[in-house]
Order: structure tokens, then sequence, then C-alpha cells
């Protein structure tokens, strides 16, 4: 049953990815591939929770919380990058 | 769960491609930082905790960052509002 | 057109081979000898939960420490390149009211991540260099909110080169109290997954942590430019 | 199998990332690919670690030692090259804006000092 769950959770959180790598795709506009990428970096944060809960080892959730720390700043330096402030 | 590792690896490297065909040099180092983002869970998936956090601080985030300081110290020589590729 | 042919031709024959290659390989299904000794002696002998720690600090300290004069070369020569070429642009805009709030609350908690990541560097994934990584960010972090002010070279060069000479001679000290350069025996091992265990690794770590910080972040500095008001005094 | 297909993705990153060097004109798109290239080598150097069916070598207490592990000696490879990886790129960047300030361009075509 666990089993299940985690396969779900894990389809879901791949739909959701491919949804935000289509914009990352097609987006006309930079803005929007930056706003891609940083939902993609948001989704992967729940794809290593996950992971970790499915391996069994819960150290694997510092990774995670490497990404949660980080992965705005990223978002922050092409913003100030396209609005020329950087 | 090698599905899951299959989809991973396929996003990987398409991102990897989007990195290399795009005609925009943002958006070439936006991808390249995707294909760390990803790259890292795959790392996850080969049981490398460490190198996936390695990957996420240093190769998703400080070289995209370095990547745009460099962009811009090229690009604010340039005259003003000039092509924006 | 007739360079991108060639190239792909060259790309074409490279697949071959390294696929050639990947279809004889074999998952390996136990560790070879030498791996096997690291995983299976290393708890008792060191004390480190971390393998990868353990063969990064004390069985390969060594390489650690040349990577670690490679980063500093690689800092230096950006630093030297980027002030011969002064960036004298006018000044940037300053960070919005609600980036300088939250950067300034946001520092000092992803510093302490950051201790956090490189002090527990032998119990969990994470450690020197990650954690170097998370302080450059931060510092990257302030810089994003106040582009004008001026951060001095000075300060991250004392770190650097403080911490590297201790962590040489950490190693000489492990020359002549224990059982060779850079051995982590000085300090008993204590508990088994305690922060205070393992010997000198997390001492060892703190200081390669503090250097690939302080490196980074030059390096961050260097490439961002306008950052020269330090050495202007000089000339 | 596992590592199988992540040696796949290693092949075809360190494909790509070449494609990119041998081809693009702009100096930083070249040094995009390098990254692309270096993230393949760390790919295929950690696939070959990989045991079936074994776990992160963390050890959480010292009952668990008769677990399989994975192989720590090229984690703790590409963890140093990473992050000289970083600095790599760091320096080549330099050089792109250092050339960049000599020439007024970035495309390769335009530096013929030493074209033969």
């Amino acid at each position: 049953m666990a089993d299940q769950i985690v396969y779900i959770a894990l389809l879901i959180i791949a739909l959701s990815i491919g949804i935000s790598m289509f914009r990352f795709v097609k987006g006309p506009s930079i803005p929007d591939r930056v706003v891609a990428f940083d939902t993609a970096g948001i989704i992967s944060i729940s794809v290593i929770v996950v992971l970790a809960h499915s391996f069994g080892r819960l150290i694997y959730v510092d990774v995670a919380l490497v990404y949660g720390l980080l992965s705005f700043i990223g978002v922050l330096v092409a913003a100030r990058y396209l609005d020329r402030g950087l | 769960m090698e599905i899951f590792l299959i989809i991973f690896a396929v996003l990987t490297v398409a991102s990897a491609l989007i990195a290399v065909a795009t005609t925009k040099k943002a958006v070439s180092i936006l991808a390249a930082g995707v294909m760390g983002l990803f790259a890292s869970i795959v790392f996850i998936f080969l049981a490398a905790p460490d190198v996936a956090m390695t990957e996420a601080a240093i190769g998703s985030g400080l070289t995209t960052f370095i990547f745009f300081f460099a962009l811009n110290r090229v690009k604010s020589d340039r005259a003003q509002g000039g092509a924006d590729d | 057109m007739i360079k991108k042919a060639l190239a792909v031709l060259l790309l074409a024959q490279l697949c071959t081979i390294l696929f050639s290659f990947l279809s004889v390989y074999q998952e390996p299904t136990s560790l070879n000898a030498v791996s096997s000794h690291y995983i299976h002696n290393e708890p008792k002998e060191l004390g480190a939960a971390n393998a990868v720690t353990a063969v990064v600090v004390t069985y390969r300290g060594l390489d650690t420490l040349g990577e670690v004069t490679i980063l500093f070369a690689a800092s230096v020569v950006v630093g030297l390149l980027m002030f011969l070429h002064k960036n004298e642009s006018a000044p940037r805009r300053d960070g919005s009211e609600l980036l300088k709030t939250g950067a300034s609350l946001l520092f000092p908690l992803i510093l302490l991540f950051g201790a956090y990541v490189f002090i527990n560097g032998h119990l969990s994934p994470g450690g020197g260099f990650q954690g170097g990584a998370i302080i450059a960010s931060a510092l990257m972090l302030t810089i994003l909110a106040n582009p004008n002010r001026h951060v001095g070279h000075g300060f991250f060069w004392a770190i650097e080169s403080i911490s590297g000479f201790v962590f040489v001679l950490l190693g000489i000290a492990g020359l002549v109290l224990a059982g060779g350069f850079l051995d982590s025996r000085v300090l008993p091992p204590g508990t088994f997954g305690h922060v205070a265990s393992a010997g000198l690794i997390p001492v060892i770590y703190i200081f390669v942590g503090l250097k690939v910080g302080a490196e980074l972040s030059s390096v961050v500095l260097s490439l961002h430019g306008k950052s020269e008001g330090g050495v202007q005094h000089h000339d | 199998m596992t590592s199988t297909i992540a040696m796949t993705t290693g092949i075809l990153l360190v494909l790509i990332g070449l494609f990119a060097i041998l081809t693009q004109k702009d100096l930083i798109r070249i040094i995009v690919g390098f990254s692309i290239f270096d993230i393949g080598v760390h790919v295929i150097m950690i696939s070959i670690g990989y045991i079936s069916d074994a776990t992160a070598p963390i050890i959480e207490n010292l009952s668990q030692l008769g677990q399989s592990y994975v192989d720590p000696v090229p984690q703790a490879l590409v963890l140093t090259a990473i992050v000289i990886g970083l600095g790599i790129s760091a320096f080549m960047l330099t050089f792109a804006v250092f050339m960049f300030k000599k020439r007024g361009s970035l495309d390769i075509n335009s530096f013929r000092d030493l074209k033969w």
C-alpha cells in the first residue's frame, strides 16, 4: 500500500515537472522561463523528500534542505540581470 | 523505481539539448541550471546524497550565478539597449 | 558547414565506442577490495558515520589538499584578471526594500545552515565543500540586495590563508602524533554517531569549509566587479 | 539496470556537451557546453560505483554494517571534481570577459591573431 502511494505521488510530481518544462521550452519571453525554472526547482524538493521516504533513508532530506534554502537565489540573480541591476 | 529514473534521465538530457539548441544566451544558462537540478535527482537515485548536495549547491546554484555575472559584465559595456540575446 | 559535418562524424565515432563499452558493462553486485576495506573497517578505525567524508578527509586527504590548492589558484587568477580590467560603470540600481529586508533576514540563517552542513559532515551528507558553497551563496544574496556596498577582499584572503595554514598544521600533527599525514586519529574517536566523534575529521572539515567558502566568495566578488574598493587604496 | 540507465544519460550528456564545444561560435555558450560535459562525466563516474540494490555509504549505527553499500571512492572523487569544475568555469568566464574587453566581441571567429 505504501509503495503504491509513493508511486502515485512520484507520478503526480513527474507530471507537474513535465508541465513546468513545457513552459520552459515554449515560454516566449525570458521571465516565463525564469518562473518555470523556479517552479521546477521547488517541485524537485518534493521529489527528493519522496525518494528519501521510499529508499528508507531519512538523511537524504538534508539535500532537500539545501535546495530549499538556495533555489530562490538563482531566480533573484536572473531577475536582477533582466532588470539591469546586477 | 527504474521508470522514474528513466523519466528524470530523459528530463536531464532534454534540458541539456535545450541549453545547446536555444538562441538566447540567458535561456541557455538557465537550461544548464535546470540540467544540474535533474542531474542531482539522478545522483539521489544512484545512492549518492553527498554528490547530490554538492551538485545542488554548486552545479545548479553557484555556476548559474557566476554565468549571469559574467554575462552581465559582457553586456554592460555594450551600447545601452542593444541587441537583447 | 563542413566543420559541423566533421564534428558530427567525430561524435558518431565516439558514440559508437562509448556505447560498445556500455553494452558489455555488468553492474557489480559486491564491492571491490579497497572499498570494502574502507566501508567495513572505517567505523572502527576512524569512527565517522559517513564513509565518503572519511575517504575525502583521511584516506584521500592529500587529494583534498591539492584540490583546495587548485581552487586557490583559480580564485587568485580570477581576482588578478578582474583587477587588471576594472569595471568603471555607473552606480548600479539598489535592490527594492523587500529584497533588502529579506536578504538581511536570511543572511544569518543561511550562514548558520552552512555551518551546520560542515560541522555535521561526518554524520550526514554534506561537508566542507557544500558548506563553503552555501556560505558563498549567502554572500551573494547580500551582494544582490546592495550592489554598491563596498565589500573588501582582505577579510576573505585572511580567512582563506589562516584556514589553509591550520589545515596543513593539522596534517602535520597527524604525521607527528598518529600514523601519517592528515591522519585523524590524533583525538580519541568518541561515541559513534555523535557530533564530537571521529577524531580530527570534523575539525579538519571546518577549516576546509572556511577555506572553500572564502575562495568561492572571492571568486564571486571578483566576477561581480565594482568591489575593488579595498584594493584601490594602493594606487 | 539502474547504473546502465544512468551511464546512458552520462554518455548522452558528454556527447551533447562535446557537440556544443565543437560547433558553437560564442565563448559563453562554449563554456555552457563545457559544464554539460562536466556533469556528464560525473554521472558516468558515479554510476560506475553503483552496486545493485545498495544504499548510500552512511552508516547510521554499527549494527547496520552488514548491509550492502555503494562504493564511496568515486563519490569522494566526484565531490572534489565538481568544486574544481566550478573553479575552472569561473576561470574560463574570466578569460571570456577579458577577451571581450580587448576585442569587443565574444565570437571566436573574430579572434584571428594565432590563426594560420
